[in-house]
């Protein structure tokens, strides 16, 4: 936990960080990938909160999408798939002074990274989760995922899916200790890059479901909403993002949403139709678990070993000694 | 009502207790045997050792009973080794054999290393409870039996006939059968008689094993040092009139005079000292999933690890807490992760996680029965191969096992230390043995070169790579985050020296070869492992983990009756010590006795084309090509040395006909 | 336009194009090498066999042009080999070194069981994926290489210089290079050059390998059925032009005569004969989580497996694919989960149910190359050990891998009349090259004896218990539900006869004994395998899986040499069939060559203290008690013939020195 | 999918099964344990039923509660801690003539087998699940499980304790393809035979929630909803289930609750005071997976066999044969 907190400040001091001192590899994401807006977006929220890259952390799992951390220039951590959430959470625990990311997809979440997820929101640990939600597995070259609409045809579903996709949101808004919520589309890249904003700025698990297009798989799945700007309807609040003029001037429908109204950020979540864009639902009073759980002070070396010498004091027996027969 | 008072009380009652009873059983020339003497001038006869049991229906204290009656003993100054005998449910039905729960403690005037053989002394709270350990062979021929006699004058007719069924199939199978009227006595005392009467019956113990009851009161003020005095006062009240009732009615006395251990002595499980290294070794985080029987290293944990700044995290699953002690391992100290086969098979996927990615790791597995569900609650050694072999693609890491209670504790700091100098996963293979058995051990003395250093957040060198291996050992230096300049990708995906993604066959290849490399550098760190018994011989026994003390105790049994044997014990399963082929060869023949399946080789249907071997031997076969034979069992127990020496004798003679 | 008349317009436009193009490459005495004479006077040059790759970015179409040209040359009789060149990324950037995709055939006039060596000719569709392969070390010296010309005059003047360099090189490293208009000759065809230049290398292939266009026009009806015909008659139309191009420009014919296989062959990878395999074994539901790359069975299943009543079911993931799979199974008919190393390492668990409670089961596991996500496209044989050792407590289950194509498909039947037959987990073997390799095998007569019967719904007698053991064989009566008086609780825990939660040792020890016997007794049913080569000699190659046709290739091509080699191939690796040692014994060396890990015996830091052997190695070392050696590879690659041969020849000589 | 109907028509006709045929070994829960009386509730409901025993499957993972097939007379699968619902849906898919349940724990249920939970649900076949929800770990003896009251103590948490429970009817209800949620307690008998009878009804996969007590290691837990009949809300309609005079008596806090509603039942579900008890939501309407994946048709192995010999088709060469030169 030792925090070379003078080297972070002469860092601030010397120089700002640009757009490029977080640009990792060239992406490999398809021409037209939703994939590429999120990382600007994250990129740009990177560059105006000045985040050290040394101390941000961006944790994926596995897809097409989590191959994100290696197009960041921060540390990354690309592990197994599903498993993003309580790699983050590990971290986390002990390293409260990272900013800790995780960058997800709808397979890796809502299928595979189903109890992590649910787990996750119950922990509310103070992270930023991403998940890309094309609808369809990319990496593994297009099999139907848990969203993936119905009918919609895959190699796995050569007829159709069967089922009605779940709602990321929805879900997520049954569970008690719920506390950031938010929808976003990978083509409306101002108010993508707002809600992110303000799921980094909120103090605790912040999910953010962004839809994402995935031309390679599931083209035009999101055409009508993309094309018609009256599919969307856009979420305003004081505690939410605003709408920019020229944004309202597109996108008409608009509703302000109180964020911390769980009963209408469930009623608005119910529905695609129009598709809700904004922040859902906020709670800024619900405890960490790292805060729940973290140290209370410095542990150096001698108060651990004094610790331990209590330890052993409780199961220690002097025995009497030598044979007495 | 004082201790004073309740004393006075006491010693009022004592005048009217009933007539002293002796043993039924064959009557003896041995005269403290037969019991013809009456109870006041009972002669002391000395034992170099004893095994007593203690036990109950679930809830009835038999454990509590036991424990400290061991923890007397060893304050004595005794070798002591309690074990666990632990119900098959949570709450059985009263006087079932299932519900048997109790403890095993075995005294002696050395150090003890194991459970033993069979009882010379068992304590029964019911004819049930008693009955189970009677059919698993668990009572020696000429078994001194104390049992509770209420059950005998019981109303329900059935419960009579059972009891005194009881008796008489005791009676027959040779034992010294003392029928107690615990209750009854108790009731003097107290007026719940549940709740106390193990307390009377420690009294009874210390009685016939001449113990000091200076030392049981302190023992009794320690142990319920949580509650009320007066629940103390009352437990030791009950203490003395058990004593005075067994120096008064009983015709047997022994002493087993202590050995000459004066140093201070910690008295824990395995599983406390697990917990124990943990927060010697310095790691903080311990993240885990509940599950029998680990789940009670993490309940220490719990209450005890925030004192050192630790804290134990309650994944939803263990795959989740296996990534999670990734995760802060990966931003700082080494983690541990610790639980049992179901949940090690889970973990296989996260583990090779950190296989691939060189982050430290520790993984505890208390083994149980399996396969599956299995036993829970029950000994075995099943897991070897699989902590050996588990993982998709080449997993190499270091395994281990502690071989007795004192090795749980060093084996989370040497795991530790392990782990972090060569950022591998280390695998500790602990069982459900030693997670309940309790034998006293030096106390350590606390150093700080055991604590892991603090997170090195010092700037990575300009051009430095995160997989930066050395082409001699395989290490590389490991960049944490915080670490200025040392920014990279950490990923799963095959990689190069700079933790890209790469397909590259020199690349794969490369990457592959130094994880395997730093197998091989921690092995030359290793030293060869010390033969016990004499130097070359007809026969090695070799063996890992729990089992060392029955296995050493056997070989003592047997070269004190002039057989050349001898026994090697590994705590390294992989890589292994060098050395060993020398040993190996310096035996006639070697055989391992393990606690996990092998075949007969003299079974019909089995050949040396299929039997399937035990798992120490099936790694040594391979590695030295040597014709390795095993004895195993899976009886869900801890091995008895008695059950090994048989084996031994039956394979000398087998062989050398 | 009808093809008639796209016929005319393409003869029209013949007679404008450019003048034919001559080898630029090292000049040579051999007039057909060094392309003297004009092209119209090709002379044909008859050859045994001649490996040819097509390489393109992703979506290019070299894929598909590769299968047809494998396909059309098995129409003709030949022994063909198809293997695929997978990118590493889904749509890499154009003209990259990740995006090379592609096909490698090997045609022959005998059959093939394998990849070969090095290329004899690679038509490239731009330098870079060319020069993949080329660094790859995947052109043999002399190489013939058809690029795409476009390159040397496009706008951009970084491309023009990578071109020139390119070719520069390839002219250094002894290749024979001609640039090829081939955008320029298909835009006289089609608008959009980019889907259609594969089918007029399609057509050059033709040409240049003598294939009858006739086969080649059927072979493209065929492959785009399911399309318009006006697709297909623009497809032929540009293989025509690529054909009669070749004619016409170039000075290179070869012809491969074809051999005297005459049977209806099949024509699919590894996979997709898995998936036939299942359908025919009489399997009904297929559970899997997509993962590659096991997942293209999956694919082809979801596509047909309902025309035989049967189900694929997409789970959350590998765990619940695992439980859907036993549930179902345990319902009725053995059911199939097919998955790779990672989520092999997933089901651990899940298989340990099955073994534990007998339920048949059989597991697919393509492996892929690990540890961890490690390389999901590319080839290893590393889960042997895993396979055979997974599992907490004792798992014995049956582990097989099928070594070529055929074996694929009817790996399934085996496997599953296995699983019904013992009701045991059947684990399958199979890895990324069998699952993407072509090779035509004799189309088999489908018989009713390899589907599963009915489910059994009859009533279960009286008394009958659950797991009624036979003594001898371990095998006992399942319990179907639905089958009255069959009521029984199936557990996961250790349970006695009737299937009741059993702590007592006895009956653990019972049940490990049988679900253990159940194995020796399959293996009893097990021949001996043949050797490959000579009964005995100097050397022994022991193989399994995927590797089978490139180990054997290489003893022919040793054998012809002199060399007194042999090779064994094994199907089955738990158990192993009879028959092995005395086979191991008759060579004065054994080694095993694999796909996997094994750290080599002359590096510094290893000795015969901790070296880590290959996998199946170590399983025979064990075993057999022979000191056998290993040679493996961790290249992602299937393992190339020559490397087999250079490999044997240098132990050869270490130790024939 | 062999029925010998014949039998079961005969058994049917010849005797009627008593409670006696549905027991299995003697429980081995503890004195007090709310287990047992859901074991009463359920023979009660298969003699009501007249389920024939053989056709009747009773899977579950690993725990206390999941012993409960050793009790009973029917066929039992306790598998592993978990994997429940995926086992009973395996058999399902191919044994629809099988009356299939599923018994969890709040650990098993909503901790371990959490992904398996959600996508059951989503999966919608025609399972009952019983969820005995005592708030702790019973077998593993006292650890805390995620429905456990915030701050309670337990052997992993001394100090009690840290996060606000999940709740598992609110969760369901935010699964888009949810058919069926109720919530019933161990301690009123009569109402927790009629819901899950009523969930046995229902075709598609039926989440009950039953709160059970443990008083080996969360006594009191529930002694305020006990004591104190106020506290309960009894939720009756005419699709749901009824209340008796002599319950409305005790049990004076009723609401007619119409299951359809699924906004209302998520208000109803988000508070344990009152503590609802009833069918909070149906919807007969939902396919089934089942028999949207059922074979179309009895598959003969000619039929399999011609099919098998198409796909040959589909791959067949020709070779021309003989070497020509
Ligand atoms: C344990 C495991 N199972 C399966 C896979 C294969 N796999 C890799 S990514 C993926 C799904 C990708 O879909 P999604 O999470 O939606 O990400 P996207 O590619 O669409 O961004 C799967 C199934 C794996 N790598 N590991
Ligand atoms: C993979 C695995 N992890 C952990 C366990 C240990 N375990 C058995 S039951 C149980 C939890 C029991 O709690 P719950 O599901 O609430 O059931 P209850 O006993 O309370 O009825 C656990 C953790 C196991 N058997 N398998
Ligand atoms: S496959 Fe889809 S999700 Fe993946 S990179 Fe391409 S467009 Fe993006
Ligand atoms: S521990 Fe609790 S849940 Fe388990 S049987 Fe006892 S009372 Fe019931
Ligand atoms: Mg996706
Ligand atoms: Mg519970």
């Amino acid at each position: 936990m030792d925090k070379p907190l003078t080297e972070c400040a002469l860092k601030l001091l010397d120089e700002e960080y640009t757009l490029d001192d977080y640009k990792g590899l060239v992406p490999r994401w398809c021409t037209g990938c939703g994939d590429n807006a999120i990382l600007a977006a994250v990129q740009r929220l990177c560059r105006d909160e000045q985040l050290p890259p040394e101390k941000t952390v961006f944790v994926s799992g596995i897809g097409c999408s989590s191959r994100f951390p290696h197009y960041m220039h921060t540390y990354g951590f690309h592990g197994l798939h599903g498993r993003a959430m309580p790699v983050a959470e590990g971290i986390k625990m002990r390293r409260p002074d990272l900013n800790v990311f995780v960058i997800t997809g709808d397979g890796d979440c809502c299928s595979i990274g189903t109890a992590h997820w649910i787990h996750a929101i119950r922990y509310n640990m103070n992270i930023t989760v991403l998940m890309h939600d094309n609808g369809i597995y990319g990496l593994t070259k297009n099999q139907a995922s848990p969203t993936s609409p119905l009918g919609i045809t895959s190699r796995t579903t050569p007829g159709g899916t069967y089922l009605e996709p779940i709602n990321p949101v929805s879900v997520s808004l049954g569970i008690r200790n719920v506390s950031f919520v938010a929808q976003a589309v990978d083509w409306i890249p101002e108010m993508l890059h707002d809600i992110i904003a303000e799921a980094f700025h909120h103090k605790g698990f912040s999910f953010v479901r962004i839809l994402q297009r995935c031309p390679e798989f599931l083209d035009h799945r999101f055409d009508d909403w993309v094309q018609e700007p009256d599919w969307m309807l856009l979420l305003h609040h004081e505690n939410g993002v605003r709408i920019s003029p020229d944004l309202a001037k597109i996108y008409r429908n608009q509703e302000q949403h109180d964020p911390s109204d769980r009963n209408r950020a469930r009623e608005i979540a119910s529905t695609n139709h129009p598709m809700p864009v904004g922040v859902l639902y906020r709670d800024p009073g619900m405890p960490c678990y790292e805060d729940l759980r973290k140290p209370d002070r410095l542990y150096t070396p001698d108060i651990v070993k004094a610790a331990i010498e209590e330890e052993f004091d409780k199961f220690t027996i002097h025995p009497t000694g030598h044979p007495t027969g | 009502m004082s201790t004073q008072a309740l004393k006075k009380e006491h010693a009022k009652k004592q005048a009217r207790r009933p007539a002293a009873k002796k043993a039924k059983g064959p009557s003896r020339p041995d005269k403290s045997r037969r019991g013809q003497s009456g109870p006041e001038d009972t002669p002391v006869v000395t034992m170099k050792e004893h095994i007593i049991e203690i036990v109950s229906d679930s809830g009835e204290g038999a454990q509590r009973c036991g424990q400290a009656f061991g923890a007397i003993a060893a304050r004595m100054g005794n070798g002591v080794w309690t074990a666990e005998i632990i119900p098959a449910e949570i709450q059985p039905p009263a006087r079932s054999a299932a519900g048997a729960s109790g403890n095993r403690i075995r005294v002696a005037s050395h150090r003890v290393t194991n459970w033993g053989d069979e009882d010379d002394l068992i304590v029964a709270f019911n004819e049930q409870v008693l009955l189970s350990r009677l059919e698993e062979g668990e009572l020696r021929p000429g078994c001194i039996v104390l049992l509770e006699d209420k059950w005998r004058t019981d109303n329900d007719p059935e419960i009579v006939a059972a009891f005194t069924e009881t008796v008489e199939r005791l009676l027959v199978d040779d034992c010294r059968v003392y029928e107690i009227p615990m209750e009854t006595e108790c009731l003097k005392y107290v007026p719940d008689p549940r709740r106390g009467k193990n307390m009377f019956v420690l009294g009874l113990l210390c009685g016939i094993y001449s113990l000091d009851l200076d030392i049981a009161r302190e023992q009794i003020a320690f142990a319920f040092a949580k509650k009320d005095q007066a629940i103390i006062d009352n437990n030791i009240l009950l203490l003395e009139a058990g004593h005075d009732w067994a120096e008064t009615n009983l015709d047997i006395k022994f002493r087993i005079p202590p050995s000459d251990v004066s140093k201070p002595q910690i008295v824990v499980n395995g599983n406390i000292a697990l917990g124990l290294g943990v927060m010697a070794s310095g790691m903080e985080v311990c993240a885990m999933y509940p599950i029998t029987p680990a789940t009670s290293a993490s309940h220490y944990l719990s209450e005890v690890f925030q004192n050192v700044g630790g804290v134990v995290h309650q994944a939803e699953d263990e795959i989740a807490a296996c990534a999670f002690a990734i995760g802060s391992s990966y931003a700082g100290k080494c983690a541990v992760t610790i639980t049992s086969g179901p949940g090690f098979a889970l973990k296989q996927e996260t583990i090779g996680l950190a296989v691939m990615t060189e982050i430290p790791l520790v993984v505890v597995n208390v083994q149980r029965g399996g396969p599956s569900t299995g036993l829970p609650t029950k000994v075995e050694q099943g897991d070897l191969l699989f902590a050996c072999f588990g993982g998709h693609g080449d997993n190499p890491k270091v395994v281990m096992a502690p071989s007795d209670i004192e090795d749980c504790f060093y084996s989370m700091i040497t795991a530790r230390k392990i782990a972090e100098a060569f950022n591998m996963v280390v695998v500790v293979l602990s069982d459900a043995s030693l997670a309940s058995s309790q034998q006293p051990f030096p106390r350590p003395n606390v150093s700080e070169d055991w604590l892991a250093p603090p997170v090195d957040q010092s700037a990575v060198p300009e051009g430095a790579m995160p997989y930066d291996w050395d082409s001699r050992t395989g290490l590389a230096r490991r960049f944490i985050p915080g670490q200025p300049n040392g920014m990279h990708c950490l990923t799963g995906l095959a990689h190069d020296r700079r933790s890209r993604v790469a397909y590259d066959p020199d690349i794969n290849q490369e990457g592959i070869l130094h994880r395997s490399r730093k197998l091989a550098a921690f092995q030359k760190t290793l030293k060869a492992p010390d033969v016990f018994g004499g130097d070359e011989g007809d026969l090695l026994i070799v063996g890992w983990g729990g089992t060392r003390g029955a296995i050493e105790e056997a070989i003592e049994r047997l070269r004190a009756d002039g057989h050349k044997v001898s026994s090697l014990h590994l705590t390294f399963l992989q890589p292994m010590p060098p050395g060993i082929k020398e040993v190996l060869e310096r035996f006639d023949r070697v055989m391992t006795v393990e606690s996990n399946w092998s075949d007969a080789a003299d079974d019909d249907i089995i050949d040396e084309d299929n039997r399937r071997y035990s798992e120490l031997a099936w790694l040594l076969r391979a590695r030295y090509l040597v014709d390795i034979d095993c004895w195993s069992e899976v009886r869900g127990q801890p091995i008895k040395p008695g059950a090994i020496v048989r084996a031994i004798r039956e394979r000398l003679q087998r062989k050398g006909s």
